[in-house]
């Protein structure tokens, strides 16, 4: 019939100018090498899958509007999802309201205990997890090893208080004494009294809670006031391809965590490297290219499971089948959410390597961190 | 002939038709879209034209109204979700918030509008950070985390359509509020105070008490449809609803349409809304961005007092 | 109390604060003499920073050297800005109000020119001396911030000779206080307030530099500088050069000093909420406006 | 009606009103005169509550006056015009004037009613012909005339003129000098008036003061005061007074 | 040295000059009086270039001056002393003075202005670091006739040079207007002082309504009998 022929069309917005564009622009990027790829097959259904994305300017509340527009005028088959967290946030209960399946990273653990029954994080970027993987390295050294007092400096934002959860869950459980703990408020103006306080405190252990700009001027202050701590922890700044690139030397040896990665030995990850070294001429691809394409990977395992755009239908399939994506396998619980991931990763001649756990892991932690030279 | 009488009759005429045609509007089946976007433009006529009874009027030019929009918003949450009310009230419930946002600013307005100037226009500015700071550092008003709020039971055009009523109601007091003012012995000495504020004294004219007047008033109405666009978002977060653009994007728009006008800011808040949506259909977004760059430009150039006093002259009426 | 942390944090803060009055003097200046904001002045602060960085990457120029390309190419433009955009808007009634509207456009257009050429990755402007540190006894100061805060001394120096020694300087006071007059005694007013607004801008070229030393930048980060350049030209009283580069200091020590006793949640609070006080107390910025 | 005494006003260094004493009484017209920068403006302002003066007091019709904000003083019933003209001047003449109706006096409430009332008010200045001009069109003496308008708006009991007859030639100074007394008869105001042009002086005043460096050197009778040898040496000088 | 022939100016709808026409010859002092909003002012302010004329030739020194920009005109030597006196308000005595000898030709010779005009006015000698804003009404317009004299000029117009001014000041300025004019500058003298501008100047023009009604020798517009009753009030 007509409509068969028809493309589906996925519509929504994305940040691509203003505060979060960098981010948005590489989920365009993986969301589209998602399109390109599924078109040079059969399509999605059978059918060619087309994008109808909007700029929502970094504003969440033109990101509901957006969602809006692309279900109630475009008439769009399928919703995608949304970046940053807050947006997130704003959209998960548009797209429940009209029962559109909303495959996005969330707004950290809270969004999911609202209730939403079409939002999946597949896979989330769950600020919950994110330490998960680096705690249960520590807790693999011998005792002795482990750091003893942390420096912890968390911007005031929904994903630097995901952050602290894991941090405040583990650190007990460790004995690692939070003896400086202070949140941030965004835009950073100097952060070398971060590091003056950190060093006399006789600080071994070090958490940068922040996006790029304030972790960068972390790790600077860090280096300037020649303080070495035993690990530097960085949480979402340095997980963008602009740490190892501005950074340099600089930005090596820091941890973080993550969902996802390019080294993982899940069917697709070769390819998509394959796609980023040949285009950008990255190592490996960026991480939120890798969230772009997996999310659209989840939702189109979705509609082909029950082989339908039917969006409760959609909904039910995902929430009782296992999805695979370049993240792994994921089962998704009722909240819409999958099991707890948790690696560890840390930076290592200019590459972002998986430390942890043993059986993913692509190189060994450099531990402790060596002095600034 | 057309008397002047008969003519105002006939202006009465079409409003009425216009806001009649307005208000069954999102009863028609149209995309649940077309309500949104038109409930966003009637949020941001309400914004500039508040602002532009203390902005465009008495001249003291607010940089941080996007305050009282957050301020009204907030209490309306904490309200909703401290007293457990039923998102139905709306309307009523954002009346309080209206009148916590004036009293701030009648609390905010009695040391800040001794200034003059840029330094009132500063100092709004970091009234709006530190609203904006100290919610995010509480941890009882949501903090960091933001809020959710209780969603209404009921199809999601219905929601829509309500929300759409509540705020054109608030849209239509403001716009009689800009009206008002613009024809009343108040806006008359608003004007003065814009003009020469010593000279205004030596007239009998209470400035220190008017100006916080039009400030308080100015303030109320943002808090009003703060309150109803917490409802509508569900969620609010401090850097959703005391987003700084929004501050500017509501001085620029009240002046862009023609300040110390009632209808200037109505003009500007439409025209920037509806254009600023319109270039979403650009393919790339830097493009849309650059004509909509130009188009401040463009317009300020060749109509530098802005649109409505650019058709004024050109209809040869005098200004002012 | 903790000395060391409240010097270093004063020391650092300073700094800081210094390189906010190079951004914010040609701000100020166009405000003050003008009666030009200049919504875009850090907007094109950014482009000297991005300038600086391709140099940097394309030919290993140093960052203060490549103002010497970047200071004309900005000059240039601001002339080119002044001549068809801001003239024109002369003529409203308001020109502070038609000069923001217009000036917001500039931003906005050149933001995005901005996103087209460089992309929104974030750049960081990395020379041999970004993590360098000039230890005197207890006293560390980073290279960086030292390099800005002599940047910002020279350009604030020069600025405030400009306009107080210069003929030519006193001409531009002289000619947005009364025009007319100026025009009366000989001084050109249209290539008077060309080299003005190419000043400023050139100025913000430098400015922008030294913000890039410090922070990382993309091309929205002009928002953010925006602000704190308000800051420093409100407080500073407007069109006062001096002023500017105080207030700079002060901010600094406002910030500094709240980093060493306050929770560090509080500290961009504190620094909003004490200059409110301090313009609620001297409701004319803490020093006199000049034009 | 009006009376001031020791009133001292410095500006920093500099004293511009050293205990001047002064009184103005219901119906007169009183004349200040005195050399350039020897405080009569400085004078009004205290008066008008425009500058605080440092010591001394002023009453107005038994009440203290003196901190009052300018805007309770002109409600109290007294008006005053700029030297340094300073009309309202984006609003033509009639808003200029209507503004001030409004917000005066005579409990004129609605705009309508008020634009009537300037517009007689603008008559009685000979205003009328450009009551919807701008006062940047005006020409300077007209512009004086908008500031004694826009403070008979307000319906004062007295008026405080700093210098509107000046730039008026000898023969318009004769059409001020009856607009002078029409203010007083027809609209019951005590004037109070700084002038240096001499004939508008001698011709409508009951009585003149003088100032001098901020000292008042003279009080009285206009010819006395005329003749004065100190405000001859200080303000008049030889050459007027051998005329 | 300076002729106005024919000049028109139109203000939207008023026209301010319709047709003046007058001539300054070297070394003159020219007065020119009329009653208020005759187009004393304006027409000054055409020759200066700060309104451009609608019709008419204006010649300086034998070559055409109308349509040059108010600075340029300056640089030929025409000077003007303002109505209202437009000074620098946020800056000194001493700054406003520096302005007045912007021009090169006038900056050399800026010390000697300096002392001549303080001499001429010695309270402005006093008030040197005052910024001009909180300067009297009568200081101000000193400061305003020291500026052009400043300025060294060979045309020296000024436009009500004596308003606000006490009379023993206002007689000081006339004086020295008269000084200026034996010193070589040609004068063309605005004033509703009509009594003594007619006694020191050469010759006169009187302007109503934007015409030139009378003109000719001061002496006889002195006695004319018509400039006596509308002007002098006798
Ligand atoms: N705001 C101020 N700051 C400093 N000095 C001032 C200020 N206002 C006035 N003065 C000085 O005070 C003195 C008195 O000024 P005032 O204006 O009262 O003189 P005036 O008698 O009105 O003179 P004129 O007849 O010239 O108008 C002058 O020397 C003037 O320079
Ligand atoms: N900018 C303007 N726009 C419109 N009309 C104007 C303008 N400036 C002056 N006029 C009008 O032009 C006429 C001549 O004004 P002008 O100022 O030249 O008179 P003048 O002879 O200098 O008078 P005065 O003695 O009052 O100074 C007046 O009627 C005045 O109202
Ligand atoms: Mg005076
Ligand atoms: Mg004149």
């Amino acid at each position: 019939s007509n409509a068969a022929d028809k493309p589906i069309s996925i519509g929504g917005s994305l940040p691509l100018t203003g505060k979060f564009a960098e981010t948005a622009k590489w989920i365009e990027k993986g969301m589209k090498f998602w399109a390109e790829e599924i078109n040079a097959k059969s399509g999605l259904l059978g059918r060619k899958v087309v994008f109808k994305i909007y700029d929502d300017q970094s504003n969440a509340g033109k990101a509901v509007t957006f969602a809006e527009k692309a279900i109630t005028v475009d008439k769009v088959d399928l919703l995608f999802g949304g970046y940053p967290g807050t947006a997130a946030r704003a959209v998960m209960p548009v797209a429940e309201k009209h029962k559109f399946v909303y495959v996005s990273m969330g707004g950290h653990m809270k969004s999911f205990q609202q209730g939403y029954t079409y939002s999946f994080g597949g896979p989330p970027l769950m600020g919950e997890w994110w330490y998960e993987g680096f705690y249960q390295w520590l807790k693999s050294l011998p005792a002795y090893q482990r750091p003893k007092r942390a420096a912890v400096y968390t911007m005031n934002n929904p994903i630097g208080t995901s952050l602290m959860d894991s941090i405040n869950r583990m650190s007990e459980d460790l004995g690692i004494e939070l003896v400086i703990n202070e949140k941030y408020n965004l835009p950073l103006p100097d952060a070398t009294p971060f590091i003056v306080k950190a060093k006399q405190m006789n600080c071994d252990l070090l958490f940068s809670n922040g996006f790029f700009a304030d972790g960068v001027m972390t790790i600077r202050a860090a280096k300037a006031l020649n303080y070495n701590p035993k690990a530097i922890v960085q949480g979402v700044g340095s997980i963008i391809p602009a740490w190892v690139k501005e950074l340099g030397e600089d930005g090596n040896y820091v941890f973080s965590g993550t969902v996802l990665h390019y080294k993982l030995a899940y069917p697709g990850n070769d390819k998509l490297n394959a796609y980023v070294k040949e285009k950008y001429n990255l190592p490996g691809y960026p991480l939120y290219f890798g969230f772009g394409y997996a999310w659209m990977q989840t939702l189109s395992q979705g509609v082909e499971g029950a082989n339908s755009l039917n969006q409760t239908k959609i909904r039910d399939w995902l929430k009782s089948n296992t999805v695979q994506t370049i993240a792994g396998p994921l089962i998704f619980d009722e909240k819409g959410l999958p099991e707890p991931v948790n690696f560890c990763t840390q930076v290592i001649d200019g590459k972002v390597e998986l430390t942890y756990p043993k059986k993913v892991r692509t190189t060994k932690p450099v531990y402790p961190k060596p002095a600034w030279k | 002939m057309v008397t002047p009488d008969s003519k105002s009759r006939r202006l009465v005429f079409w409003v009425l038709v216009l806001f009649i045609a307005l208000a069954v509007f999102p009863w028609l089946g149209i995309p649940v879209y077309f309500v949104s976007l038109l409930f966003t433009v009637f949020l941001y006529v309400i914004l500039a034209t508040s602002w532009n009874i203390i902005g465009g009027f008495a001249g003291y030019l607010s940089f941080g109204h996007v305050a009282f929009f957050g301020i009204g918003a907030y209490t309306t949450a904490m309200m909703i979700n401290g007293f457990d009310l039923s998102p139905l009230l709306t309307i009523v419930s954002s009346i309080p918030a209206g009148v916590v946002s004036a009293l701030i600013a009648v609390i905010v307005g009695y040391p800040c509008l001794k200034l003059r100037g840029p330094y009132f226009a500063v100092i709004t500015l970091c009234f709006a950070f530190v609203v904006d700071l100290g919610v995010k550092n509480l941890d009882i008003l949501g903090g960091p985390e933001g809020l959710w709020l209780k969603s209404m039971d009921l199809p999601i055009d219905i929601i829509r359509a309500i929300f759409f009523e509540v705020m054109m109601l608030i849209m239509i007091f403001s716009i009689a509020l800009g009206i008002w003012t613009s024809n009343s012995k108040f806006g008359a000495g608003l004007r003065a105070i814009k003009e020469d504020e010593e000279v205004a004294q030596t007239i009998a004219i209470n400035a220190p008490k008017l100006k916080i007047e039009a400030f308080a008033l100015s303030a109320f109405f943002p808090g009003m449809a703060g309150g109803v666009y917490a409802y509508y978002l569900t969620y609010i977060h401090t850097d959703i609803v005391f987003d700084m653009m929004i501050s500017i994007l509501i001085v620029l728009m009240a002046l862009f349409g023609g300040g110390g006008t009632w209808l200037g800011p109505v003009i500007g808040a439409v025209v920037l809304t509806l254009i600023n949506e319109g270039l979403s259909t650009f393919v790339r977004a830097e493009f849309a961005r650059i004509v909509y760059g130009c188009l401040f430009i463009g317009v300020i150039i060749f109509m530098p007092n802005g649109i409505i006093e650019f058709f004024k002259r050109a209809k040869g009426v005098p200004p002012g | 109390m903790n000395t060391v942390l409240v010097v270093r944090s004063l020391i650092s803060g300073i700094m800081m604060g210094s390189v906010y009055a190079l951004l914010g003097v040609g701000f100020s200046l166009t405000w003050g003499v003008m009666k030009v904001i200049n919504i875009s002045h850090a907007t094109f602060g950014l482009l000297g920073a991005f300038i600086a960085y391709t140099l940097l990457h394309a030919w290993s120029l140093d960052p203060i050297l490549s103002l010497a390309l970047s200071a004309p190419l900005l000059f240039f433009l601001a002339c080119l800005i002044y001549r068809f955009i801001i003239v024109p808007i002369t003529k409203a009634k308001e020109v502070i109000v038609a000069s923001m509207i217009v000036t917001f456009g500039i931003a906005i257009i050149l933001e995005n020119v901005m996103l087209l050429i460089w992309s929104p990755d974030p750049r960081l402007l990395t020379t041999s001396y970004t993590s360098k540190v000039l230890i005197l006894g207890p006293l560390y100061f980073q290279y960086p911030r030292l390099a800005g805060f002599l940047m910002s001394l020279a350009g604030v120096l020069v600025i405030h000779f400009f306009l107080k020694k210069t003929y030519m300087g006193k001409a531009v006071r002289a000619a947005w206080q009364q025009p007319d007059a100026a025009q009366l005694y000989g001084v050109n007013l249209q290539r008077i307030s060309m080299i003005t607004f190419g000043l400023a801008i050139s100025s913000a070229g430098a400015g922008g530099v030294a913000m890039a030393f410090l922070y990382a930048f993309e091309p929205h980060t002009h928002n953010l500088w925006l602000i704190y350049l308000f800051l420093v030209v409100i407080v500073g009283g407007v069109g006062n050069v001096l002023g500017t580069a105080l207030a700079g200091l002060i901010i600094g020590v406002i910030t500094g000093l709240s980093f060493a006793f306050l929770p560090y949640q509080w500290v961009n609070l504190l620094t909003f909420g004490l200059l409110m006080v301090i313009l609620v107390f001297r409701p004319q910025g803490l020093f006199q406006s000049e034009v | 009606m009006l009376k001031g005494t020791n009133i001292t006003k410095c500006f920093g260094g500099l004293t511009a009103l050293s205990e001047v004493n002064f009184e103005v009484s219901q119906g007169e017209i009183v004349g200040l005169i005195g050399p350039n920068g020897s405080g009569k403006t400085t004078l009004f302002n205290v008066i008008s509550g425009l500058h605080k003066n440092d010591s001394g007091e002023i009453t107005f019709e038994g009440q203290r006056i003196t901190g009052l904000p300018p805007h309770k003083i002109a409600r109290l019933g007294i008006g005053r015009t700029f030297q340094i003209v300073r009309p309202l001047m984006d609003l033509d003449l009639i808003q200029n004037v209507a503004i001030a109706v409004l917000y005066g006096r005579e409990e004129i409430n609605t705009p309508r009613l008020a634009r009537d009332r300037a517009e007689e008010i603008l008559n009685f200045t000979g205003l009328a012909s450009k009551a919807d001009h701008l006062p940047g069109e005006l020409a300077l003496e007209d512009r004086k005339r908008l500031e004694v308008a826009r403070a008979l708006a307000c319906r004062p009991e007295i008026i405080l003129l700093d210098e509107v007859f000046s730039g008026l030639n000898r023969k318009e100074i004769e059409g001020a000098i009856h607009l002078t007394f029409r203010i007083r008869d027809e609209y019951g105001v005590t004037v109070f008036m700084i002038e240096h042009v001499m004939k508008a002086i001698m011709g409508t005043c009951s009585r003149v003061m003088a100032l001098h460096n901020g000292v008042k050197i003279a009080d009285g009778d206009p010819e006395d005061v005329a003749n004065n040898p100190e405000v001859i040496k200080a303000y008049l000088g030889a050459a007027y007074a051998e005329r | 040295m300076l002729s106005v022939n024919d000049v028109i100016v139109l203000y939207q709808k008023l026209r301010a000059l319709q047709g003046v026409s007058l001539e300054v010859g070297e070394g003159d002092l020219v007065a020119l009086i009329g009653s208020n909003g005759a187009g004393k002012t304006t027409l000054i302010n055409t020759i200066s270039g700060l309104i451009p004329a609608g019709g008419g030739a204006i010649m300086w020194q034998g070559t055409p001056i109308g349509g040059l920009s108010p600075d340029q005109i300056c640089r030929e030597g025409i000077i003007q002393v303002p109505e209202g006196r437009k000074l620098f308000s946020q800056m000194t005595v001493e700054e406003n003075l520096e302005m007045g000898a912007y021009l090169p030709v006038a900056r050399s010779q800026a010390e000697e202005s300096r002392q001549m005009v303080f001499e001429i006015f010695p309270r402005l000698a006093e008030r040197r670091c005052q910024t001009a804003r909180t300067l009297s009404g009568g200081e101000q317009q000193m400061v305003a006739v020291a500026r052009a004299i400043m300025a060294r000029p060979k045309l020296l117009m000024l436009d009500e040079p004596s308003l606000g001014l006490s009379p023993i000041a206002a007689a000081e300025i006339f004086k020295t207007i008269e000084e200026l004019n034996n010193r070589g500058i040609t004068v063309l003298l605005v004033s509703q002082e009509v009594l003594q501008t007619l006694t020191i100047a050469k010759y006169g023009y009187v302007l109503e309504n934007g015409k030139v009604t009378f003109s000719g020798p001061a002496k006889e517009l002195l006695d004319d009998p018509r400039v006596k009753e509308s002007y002098l009030g006798l």
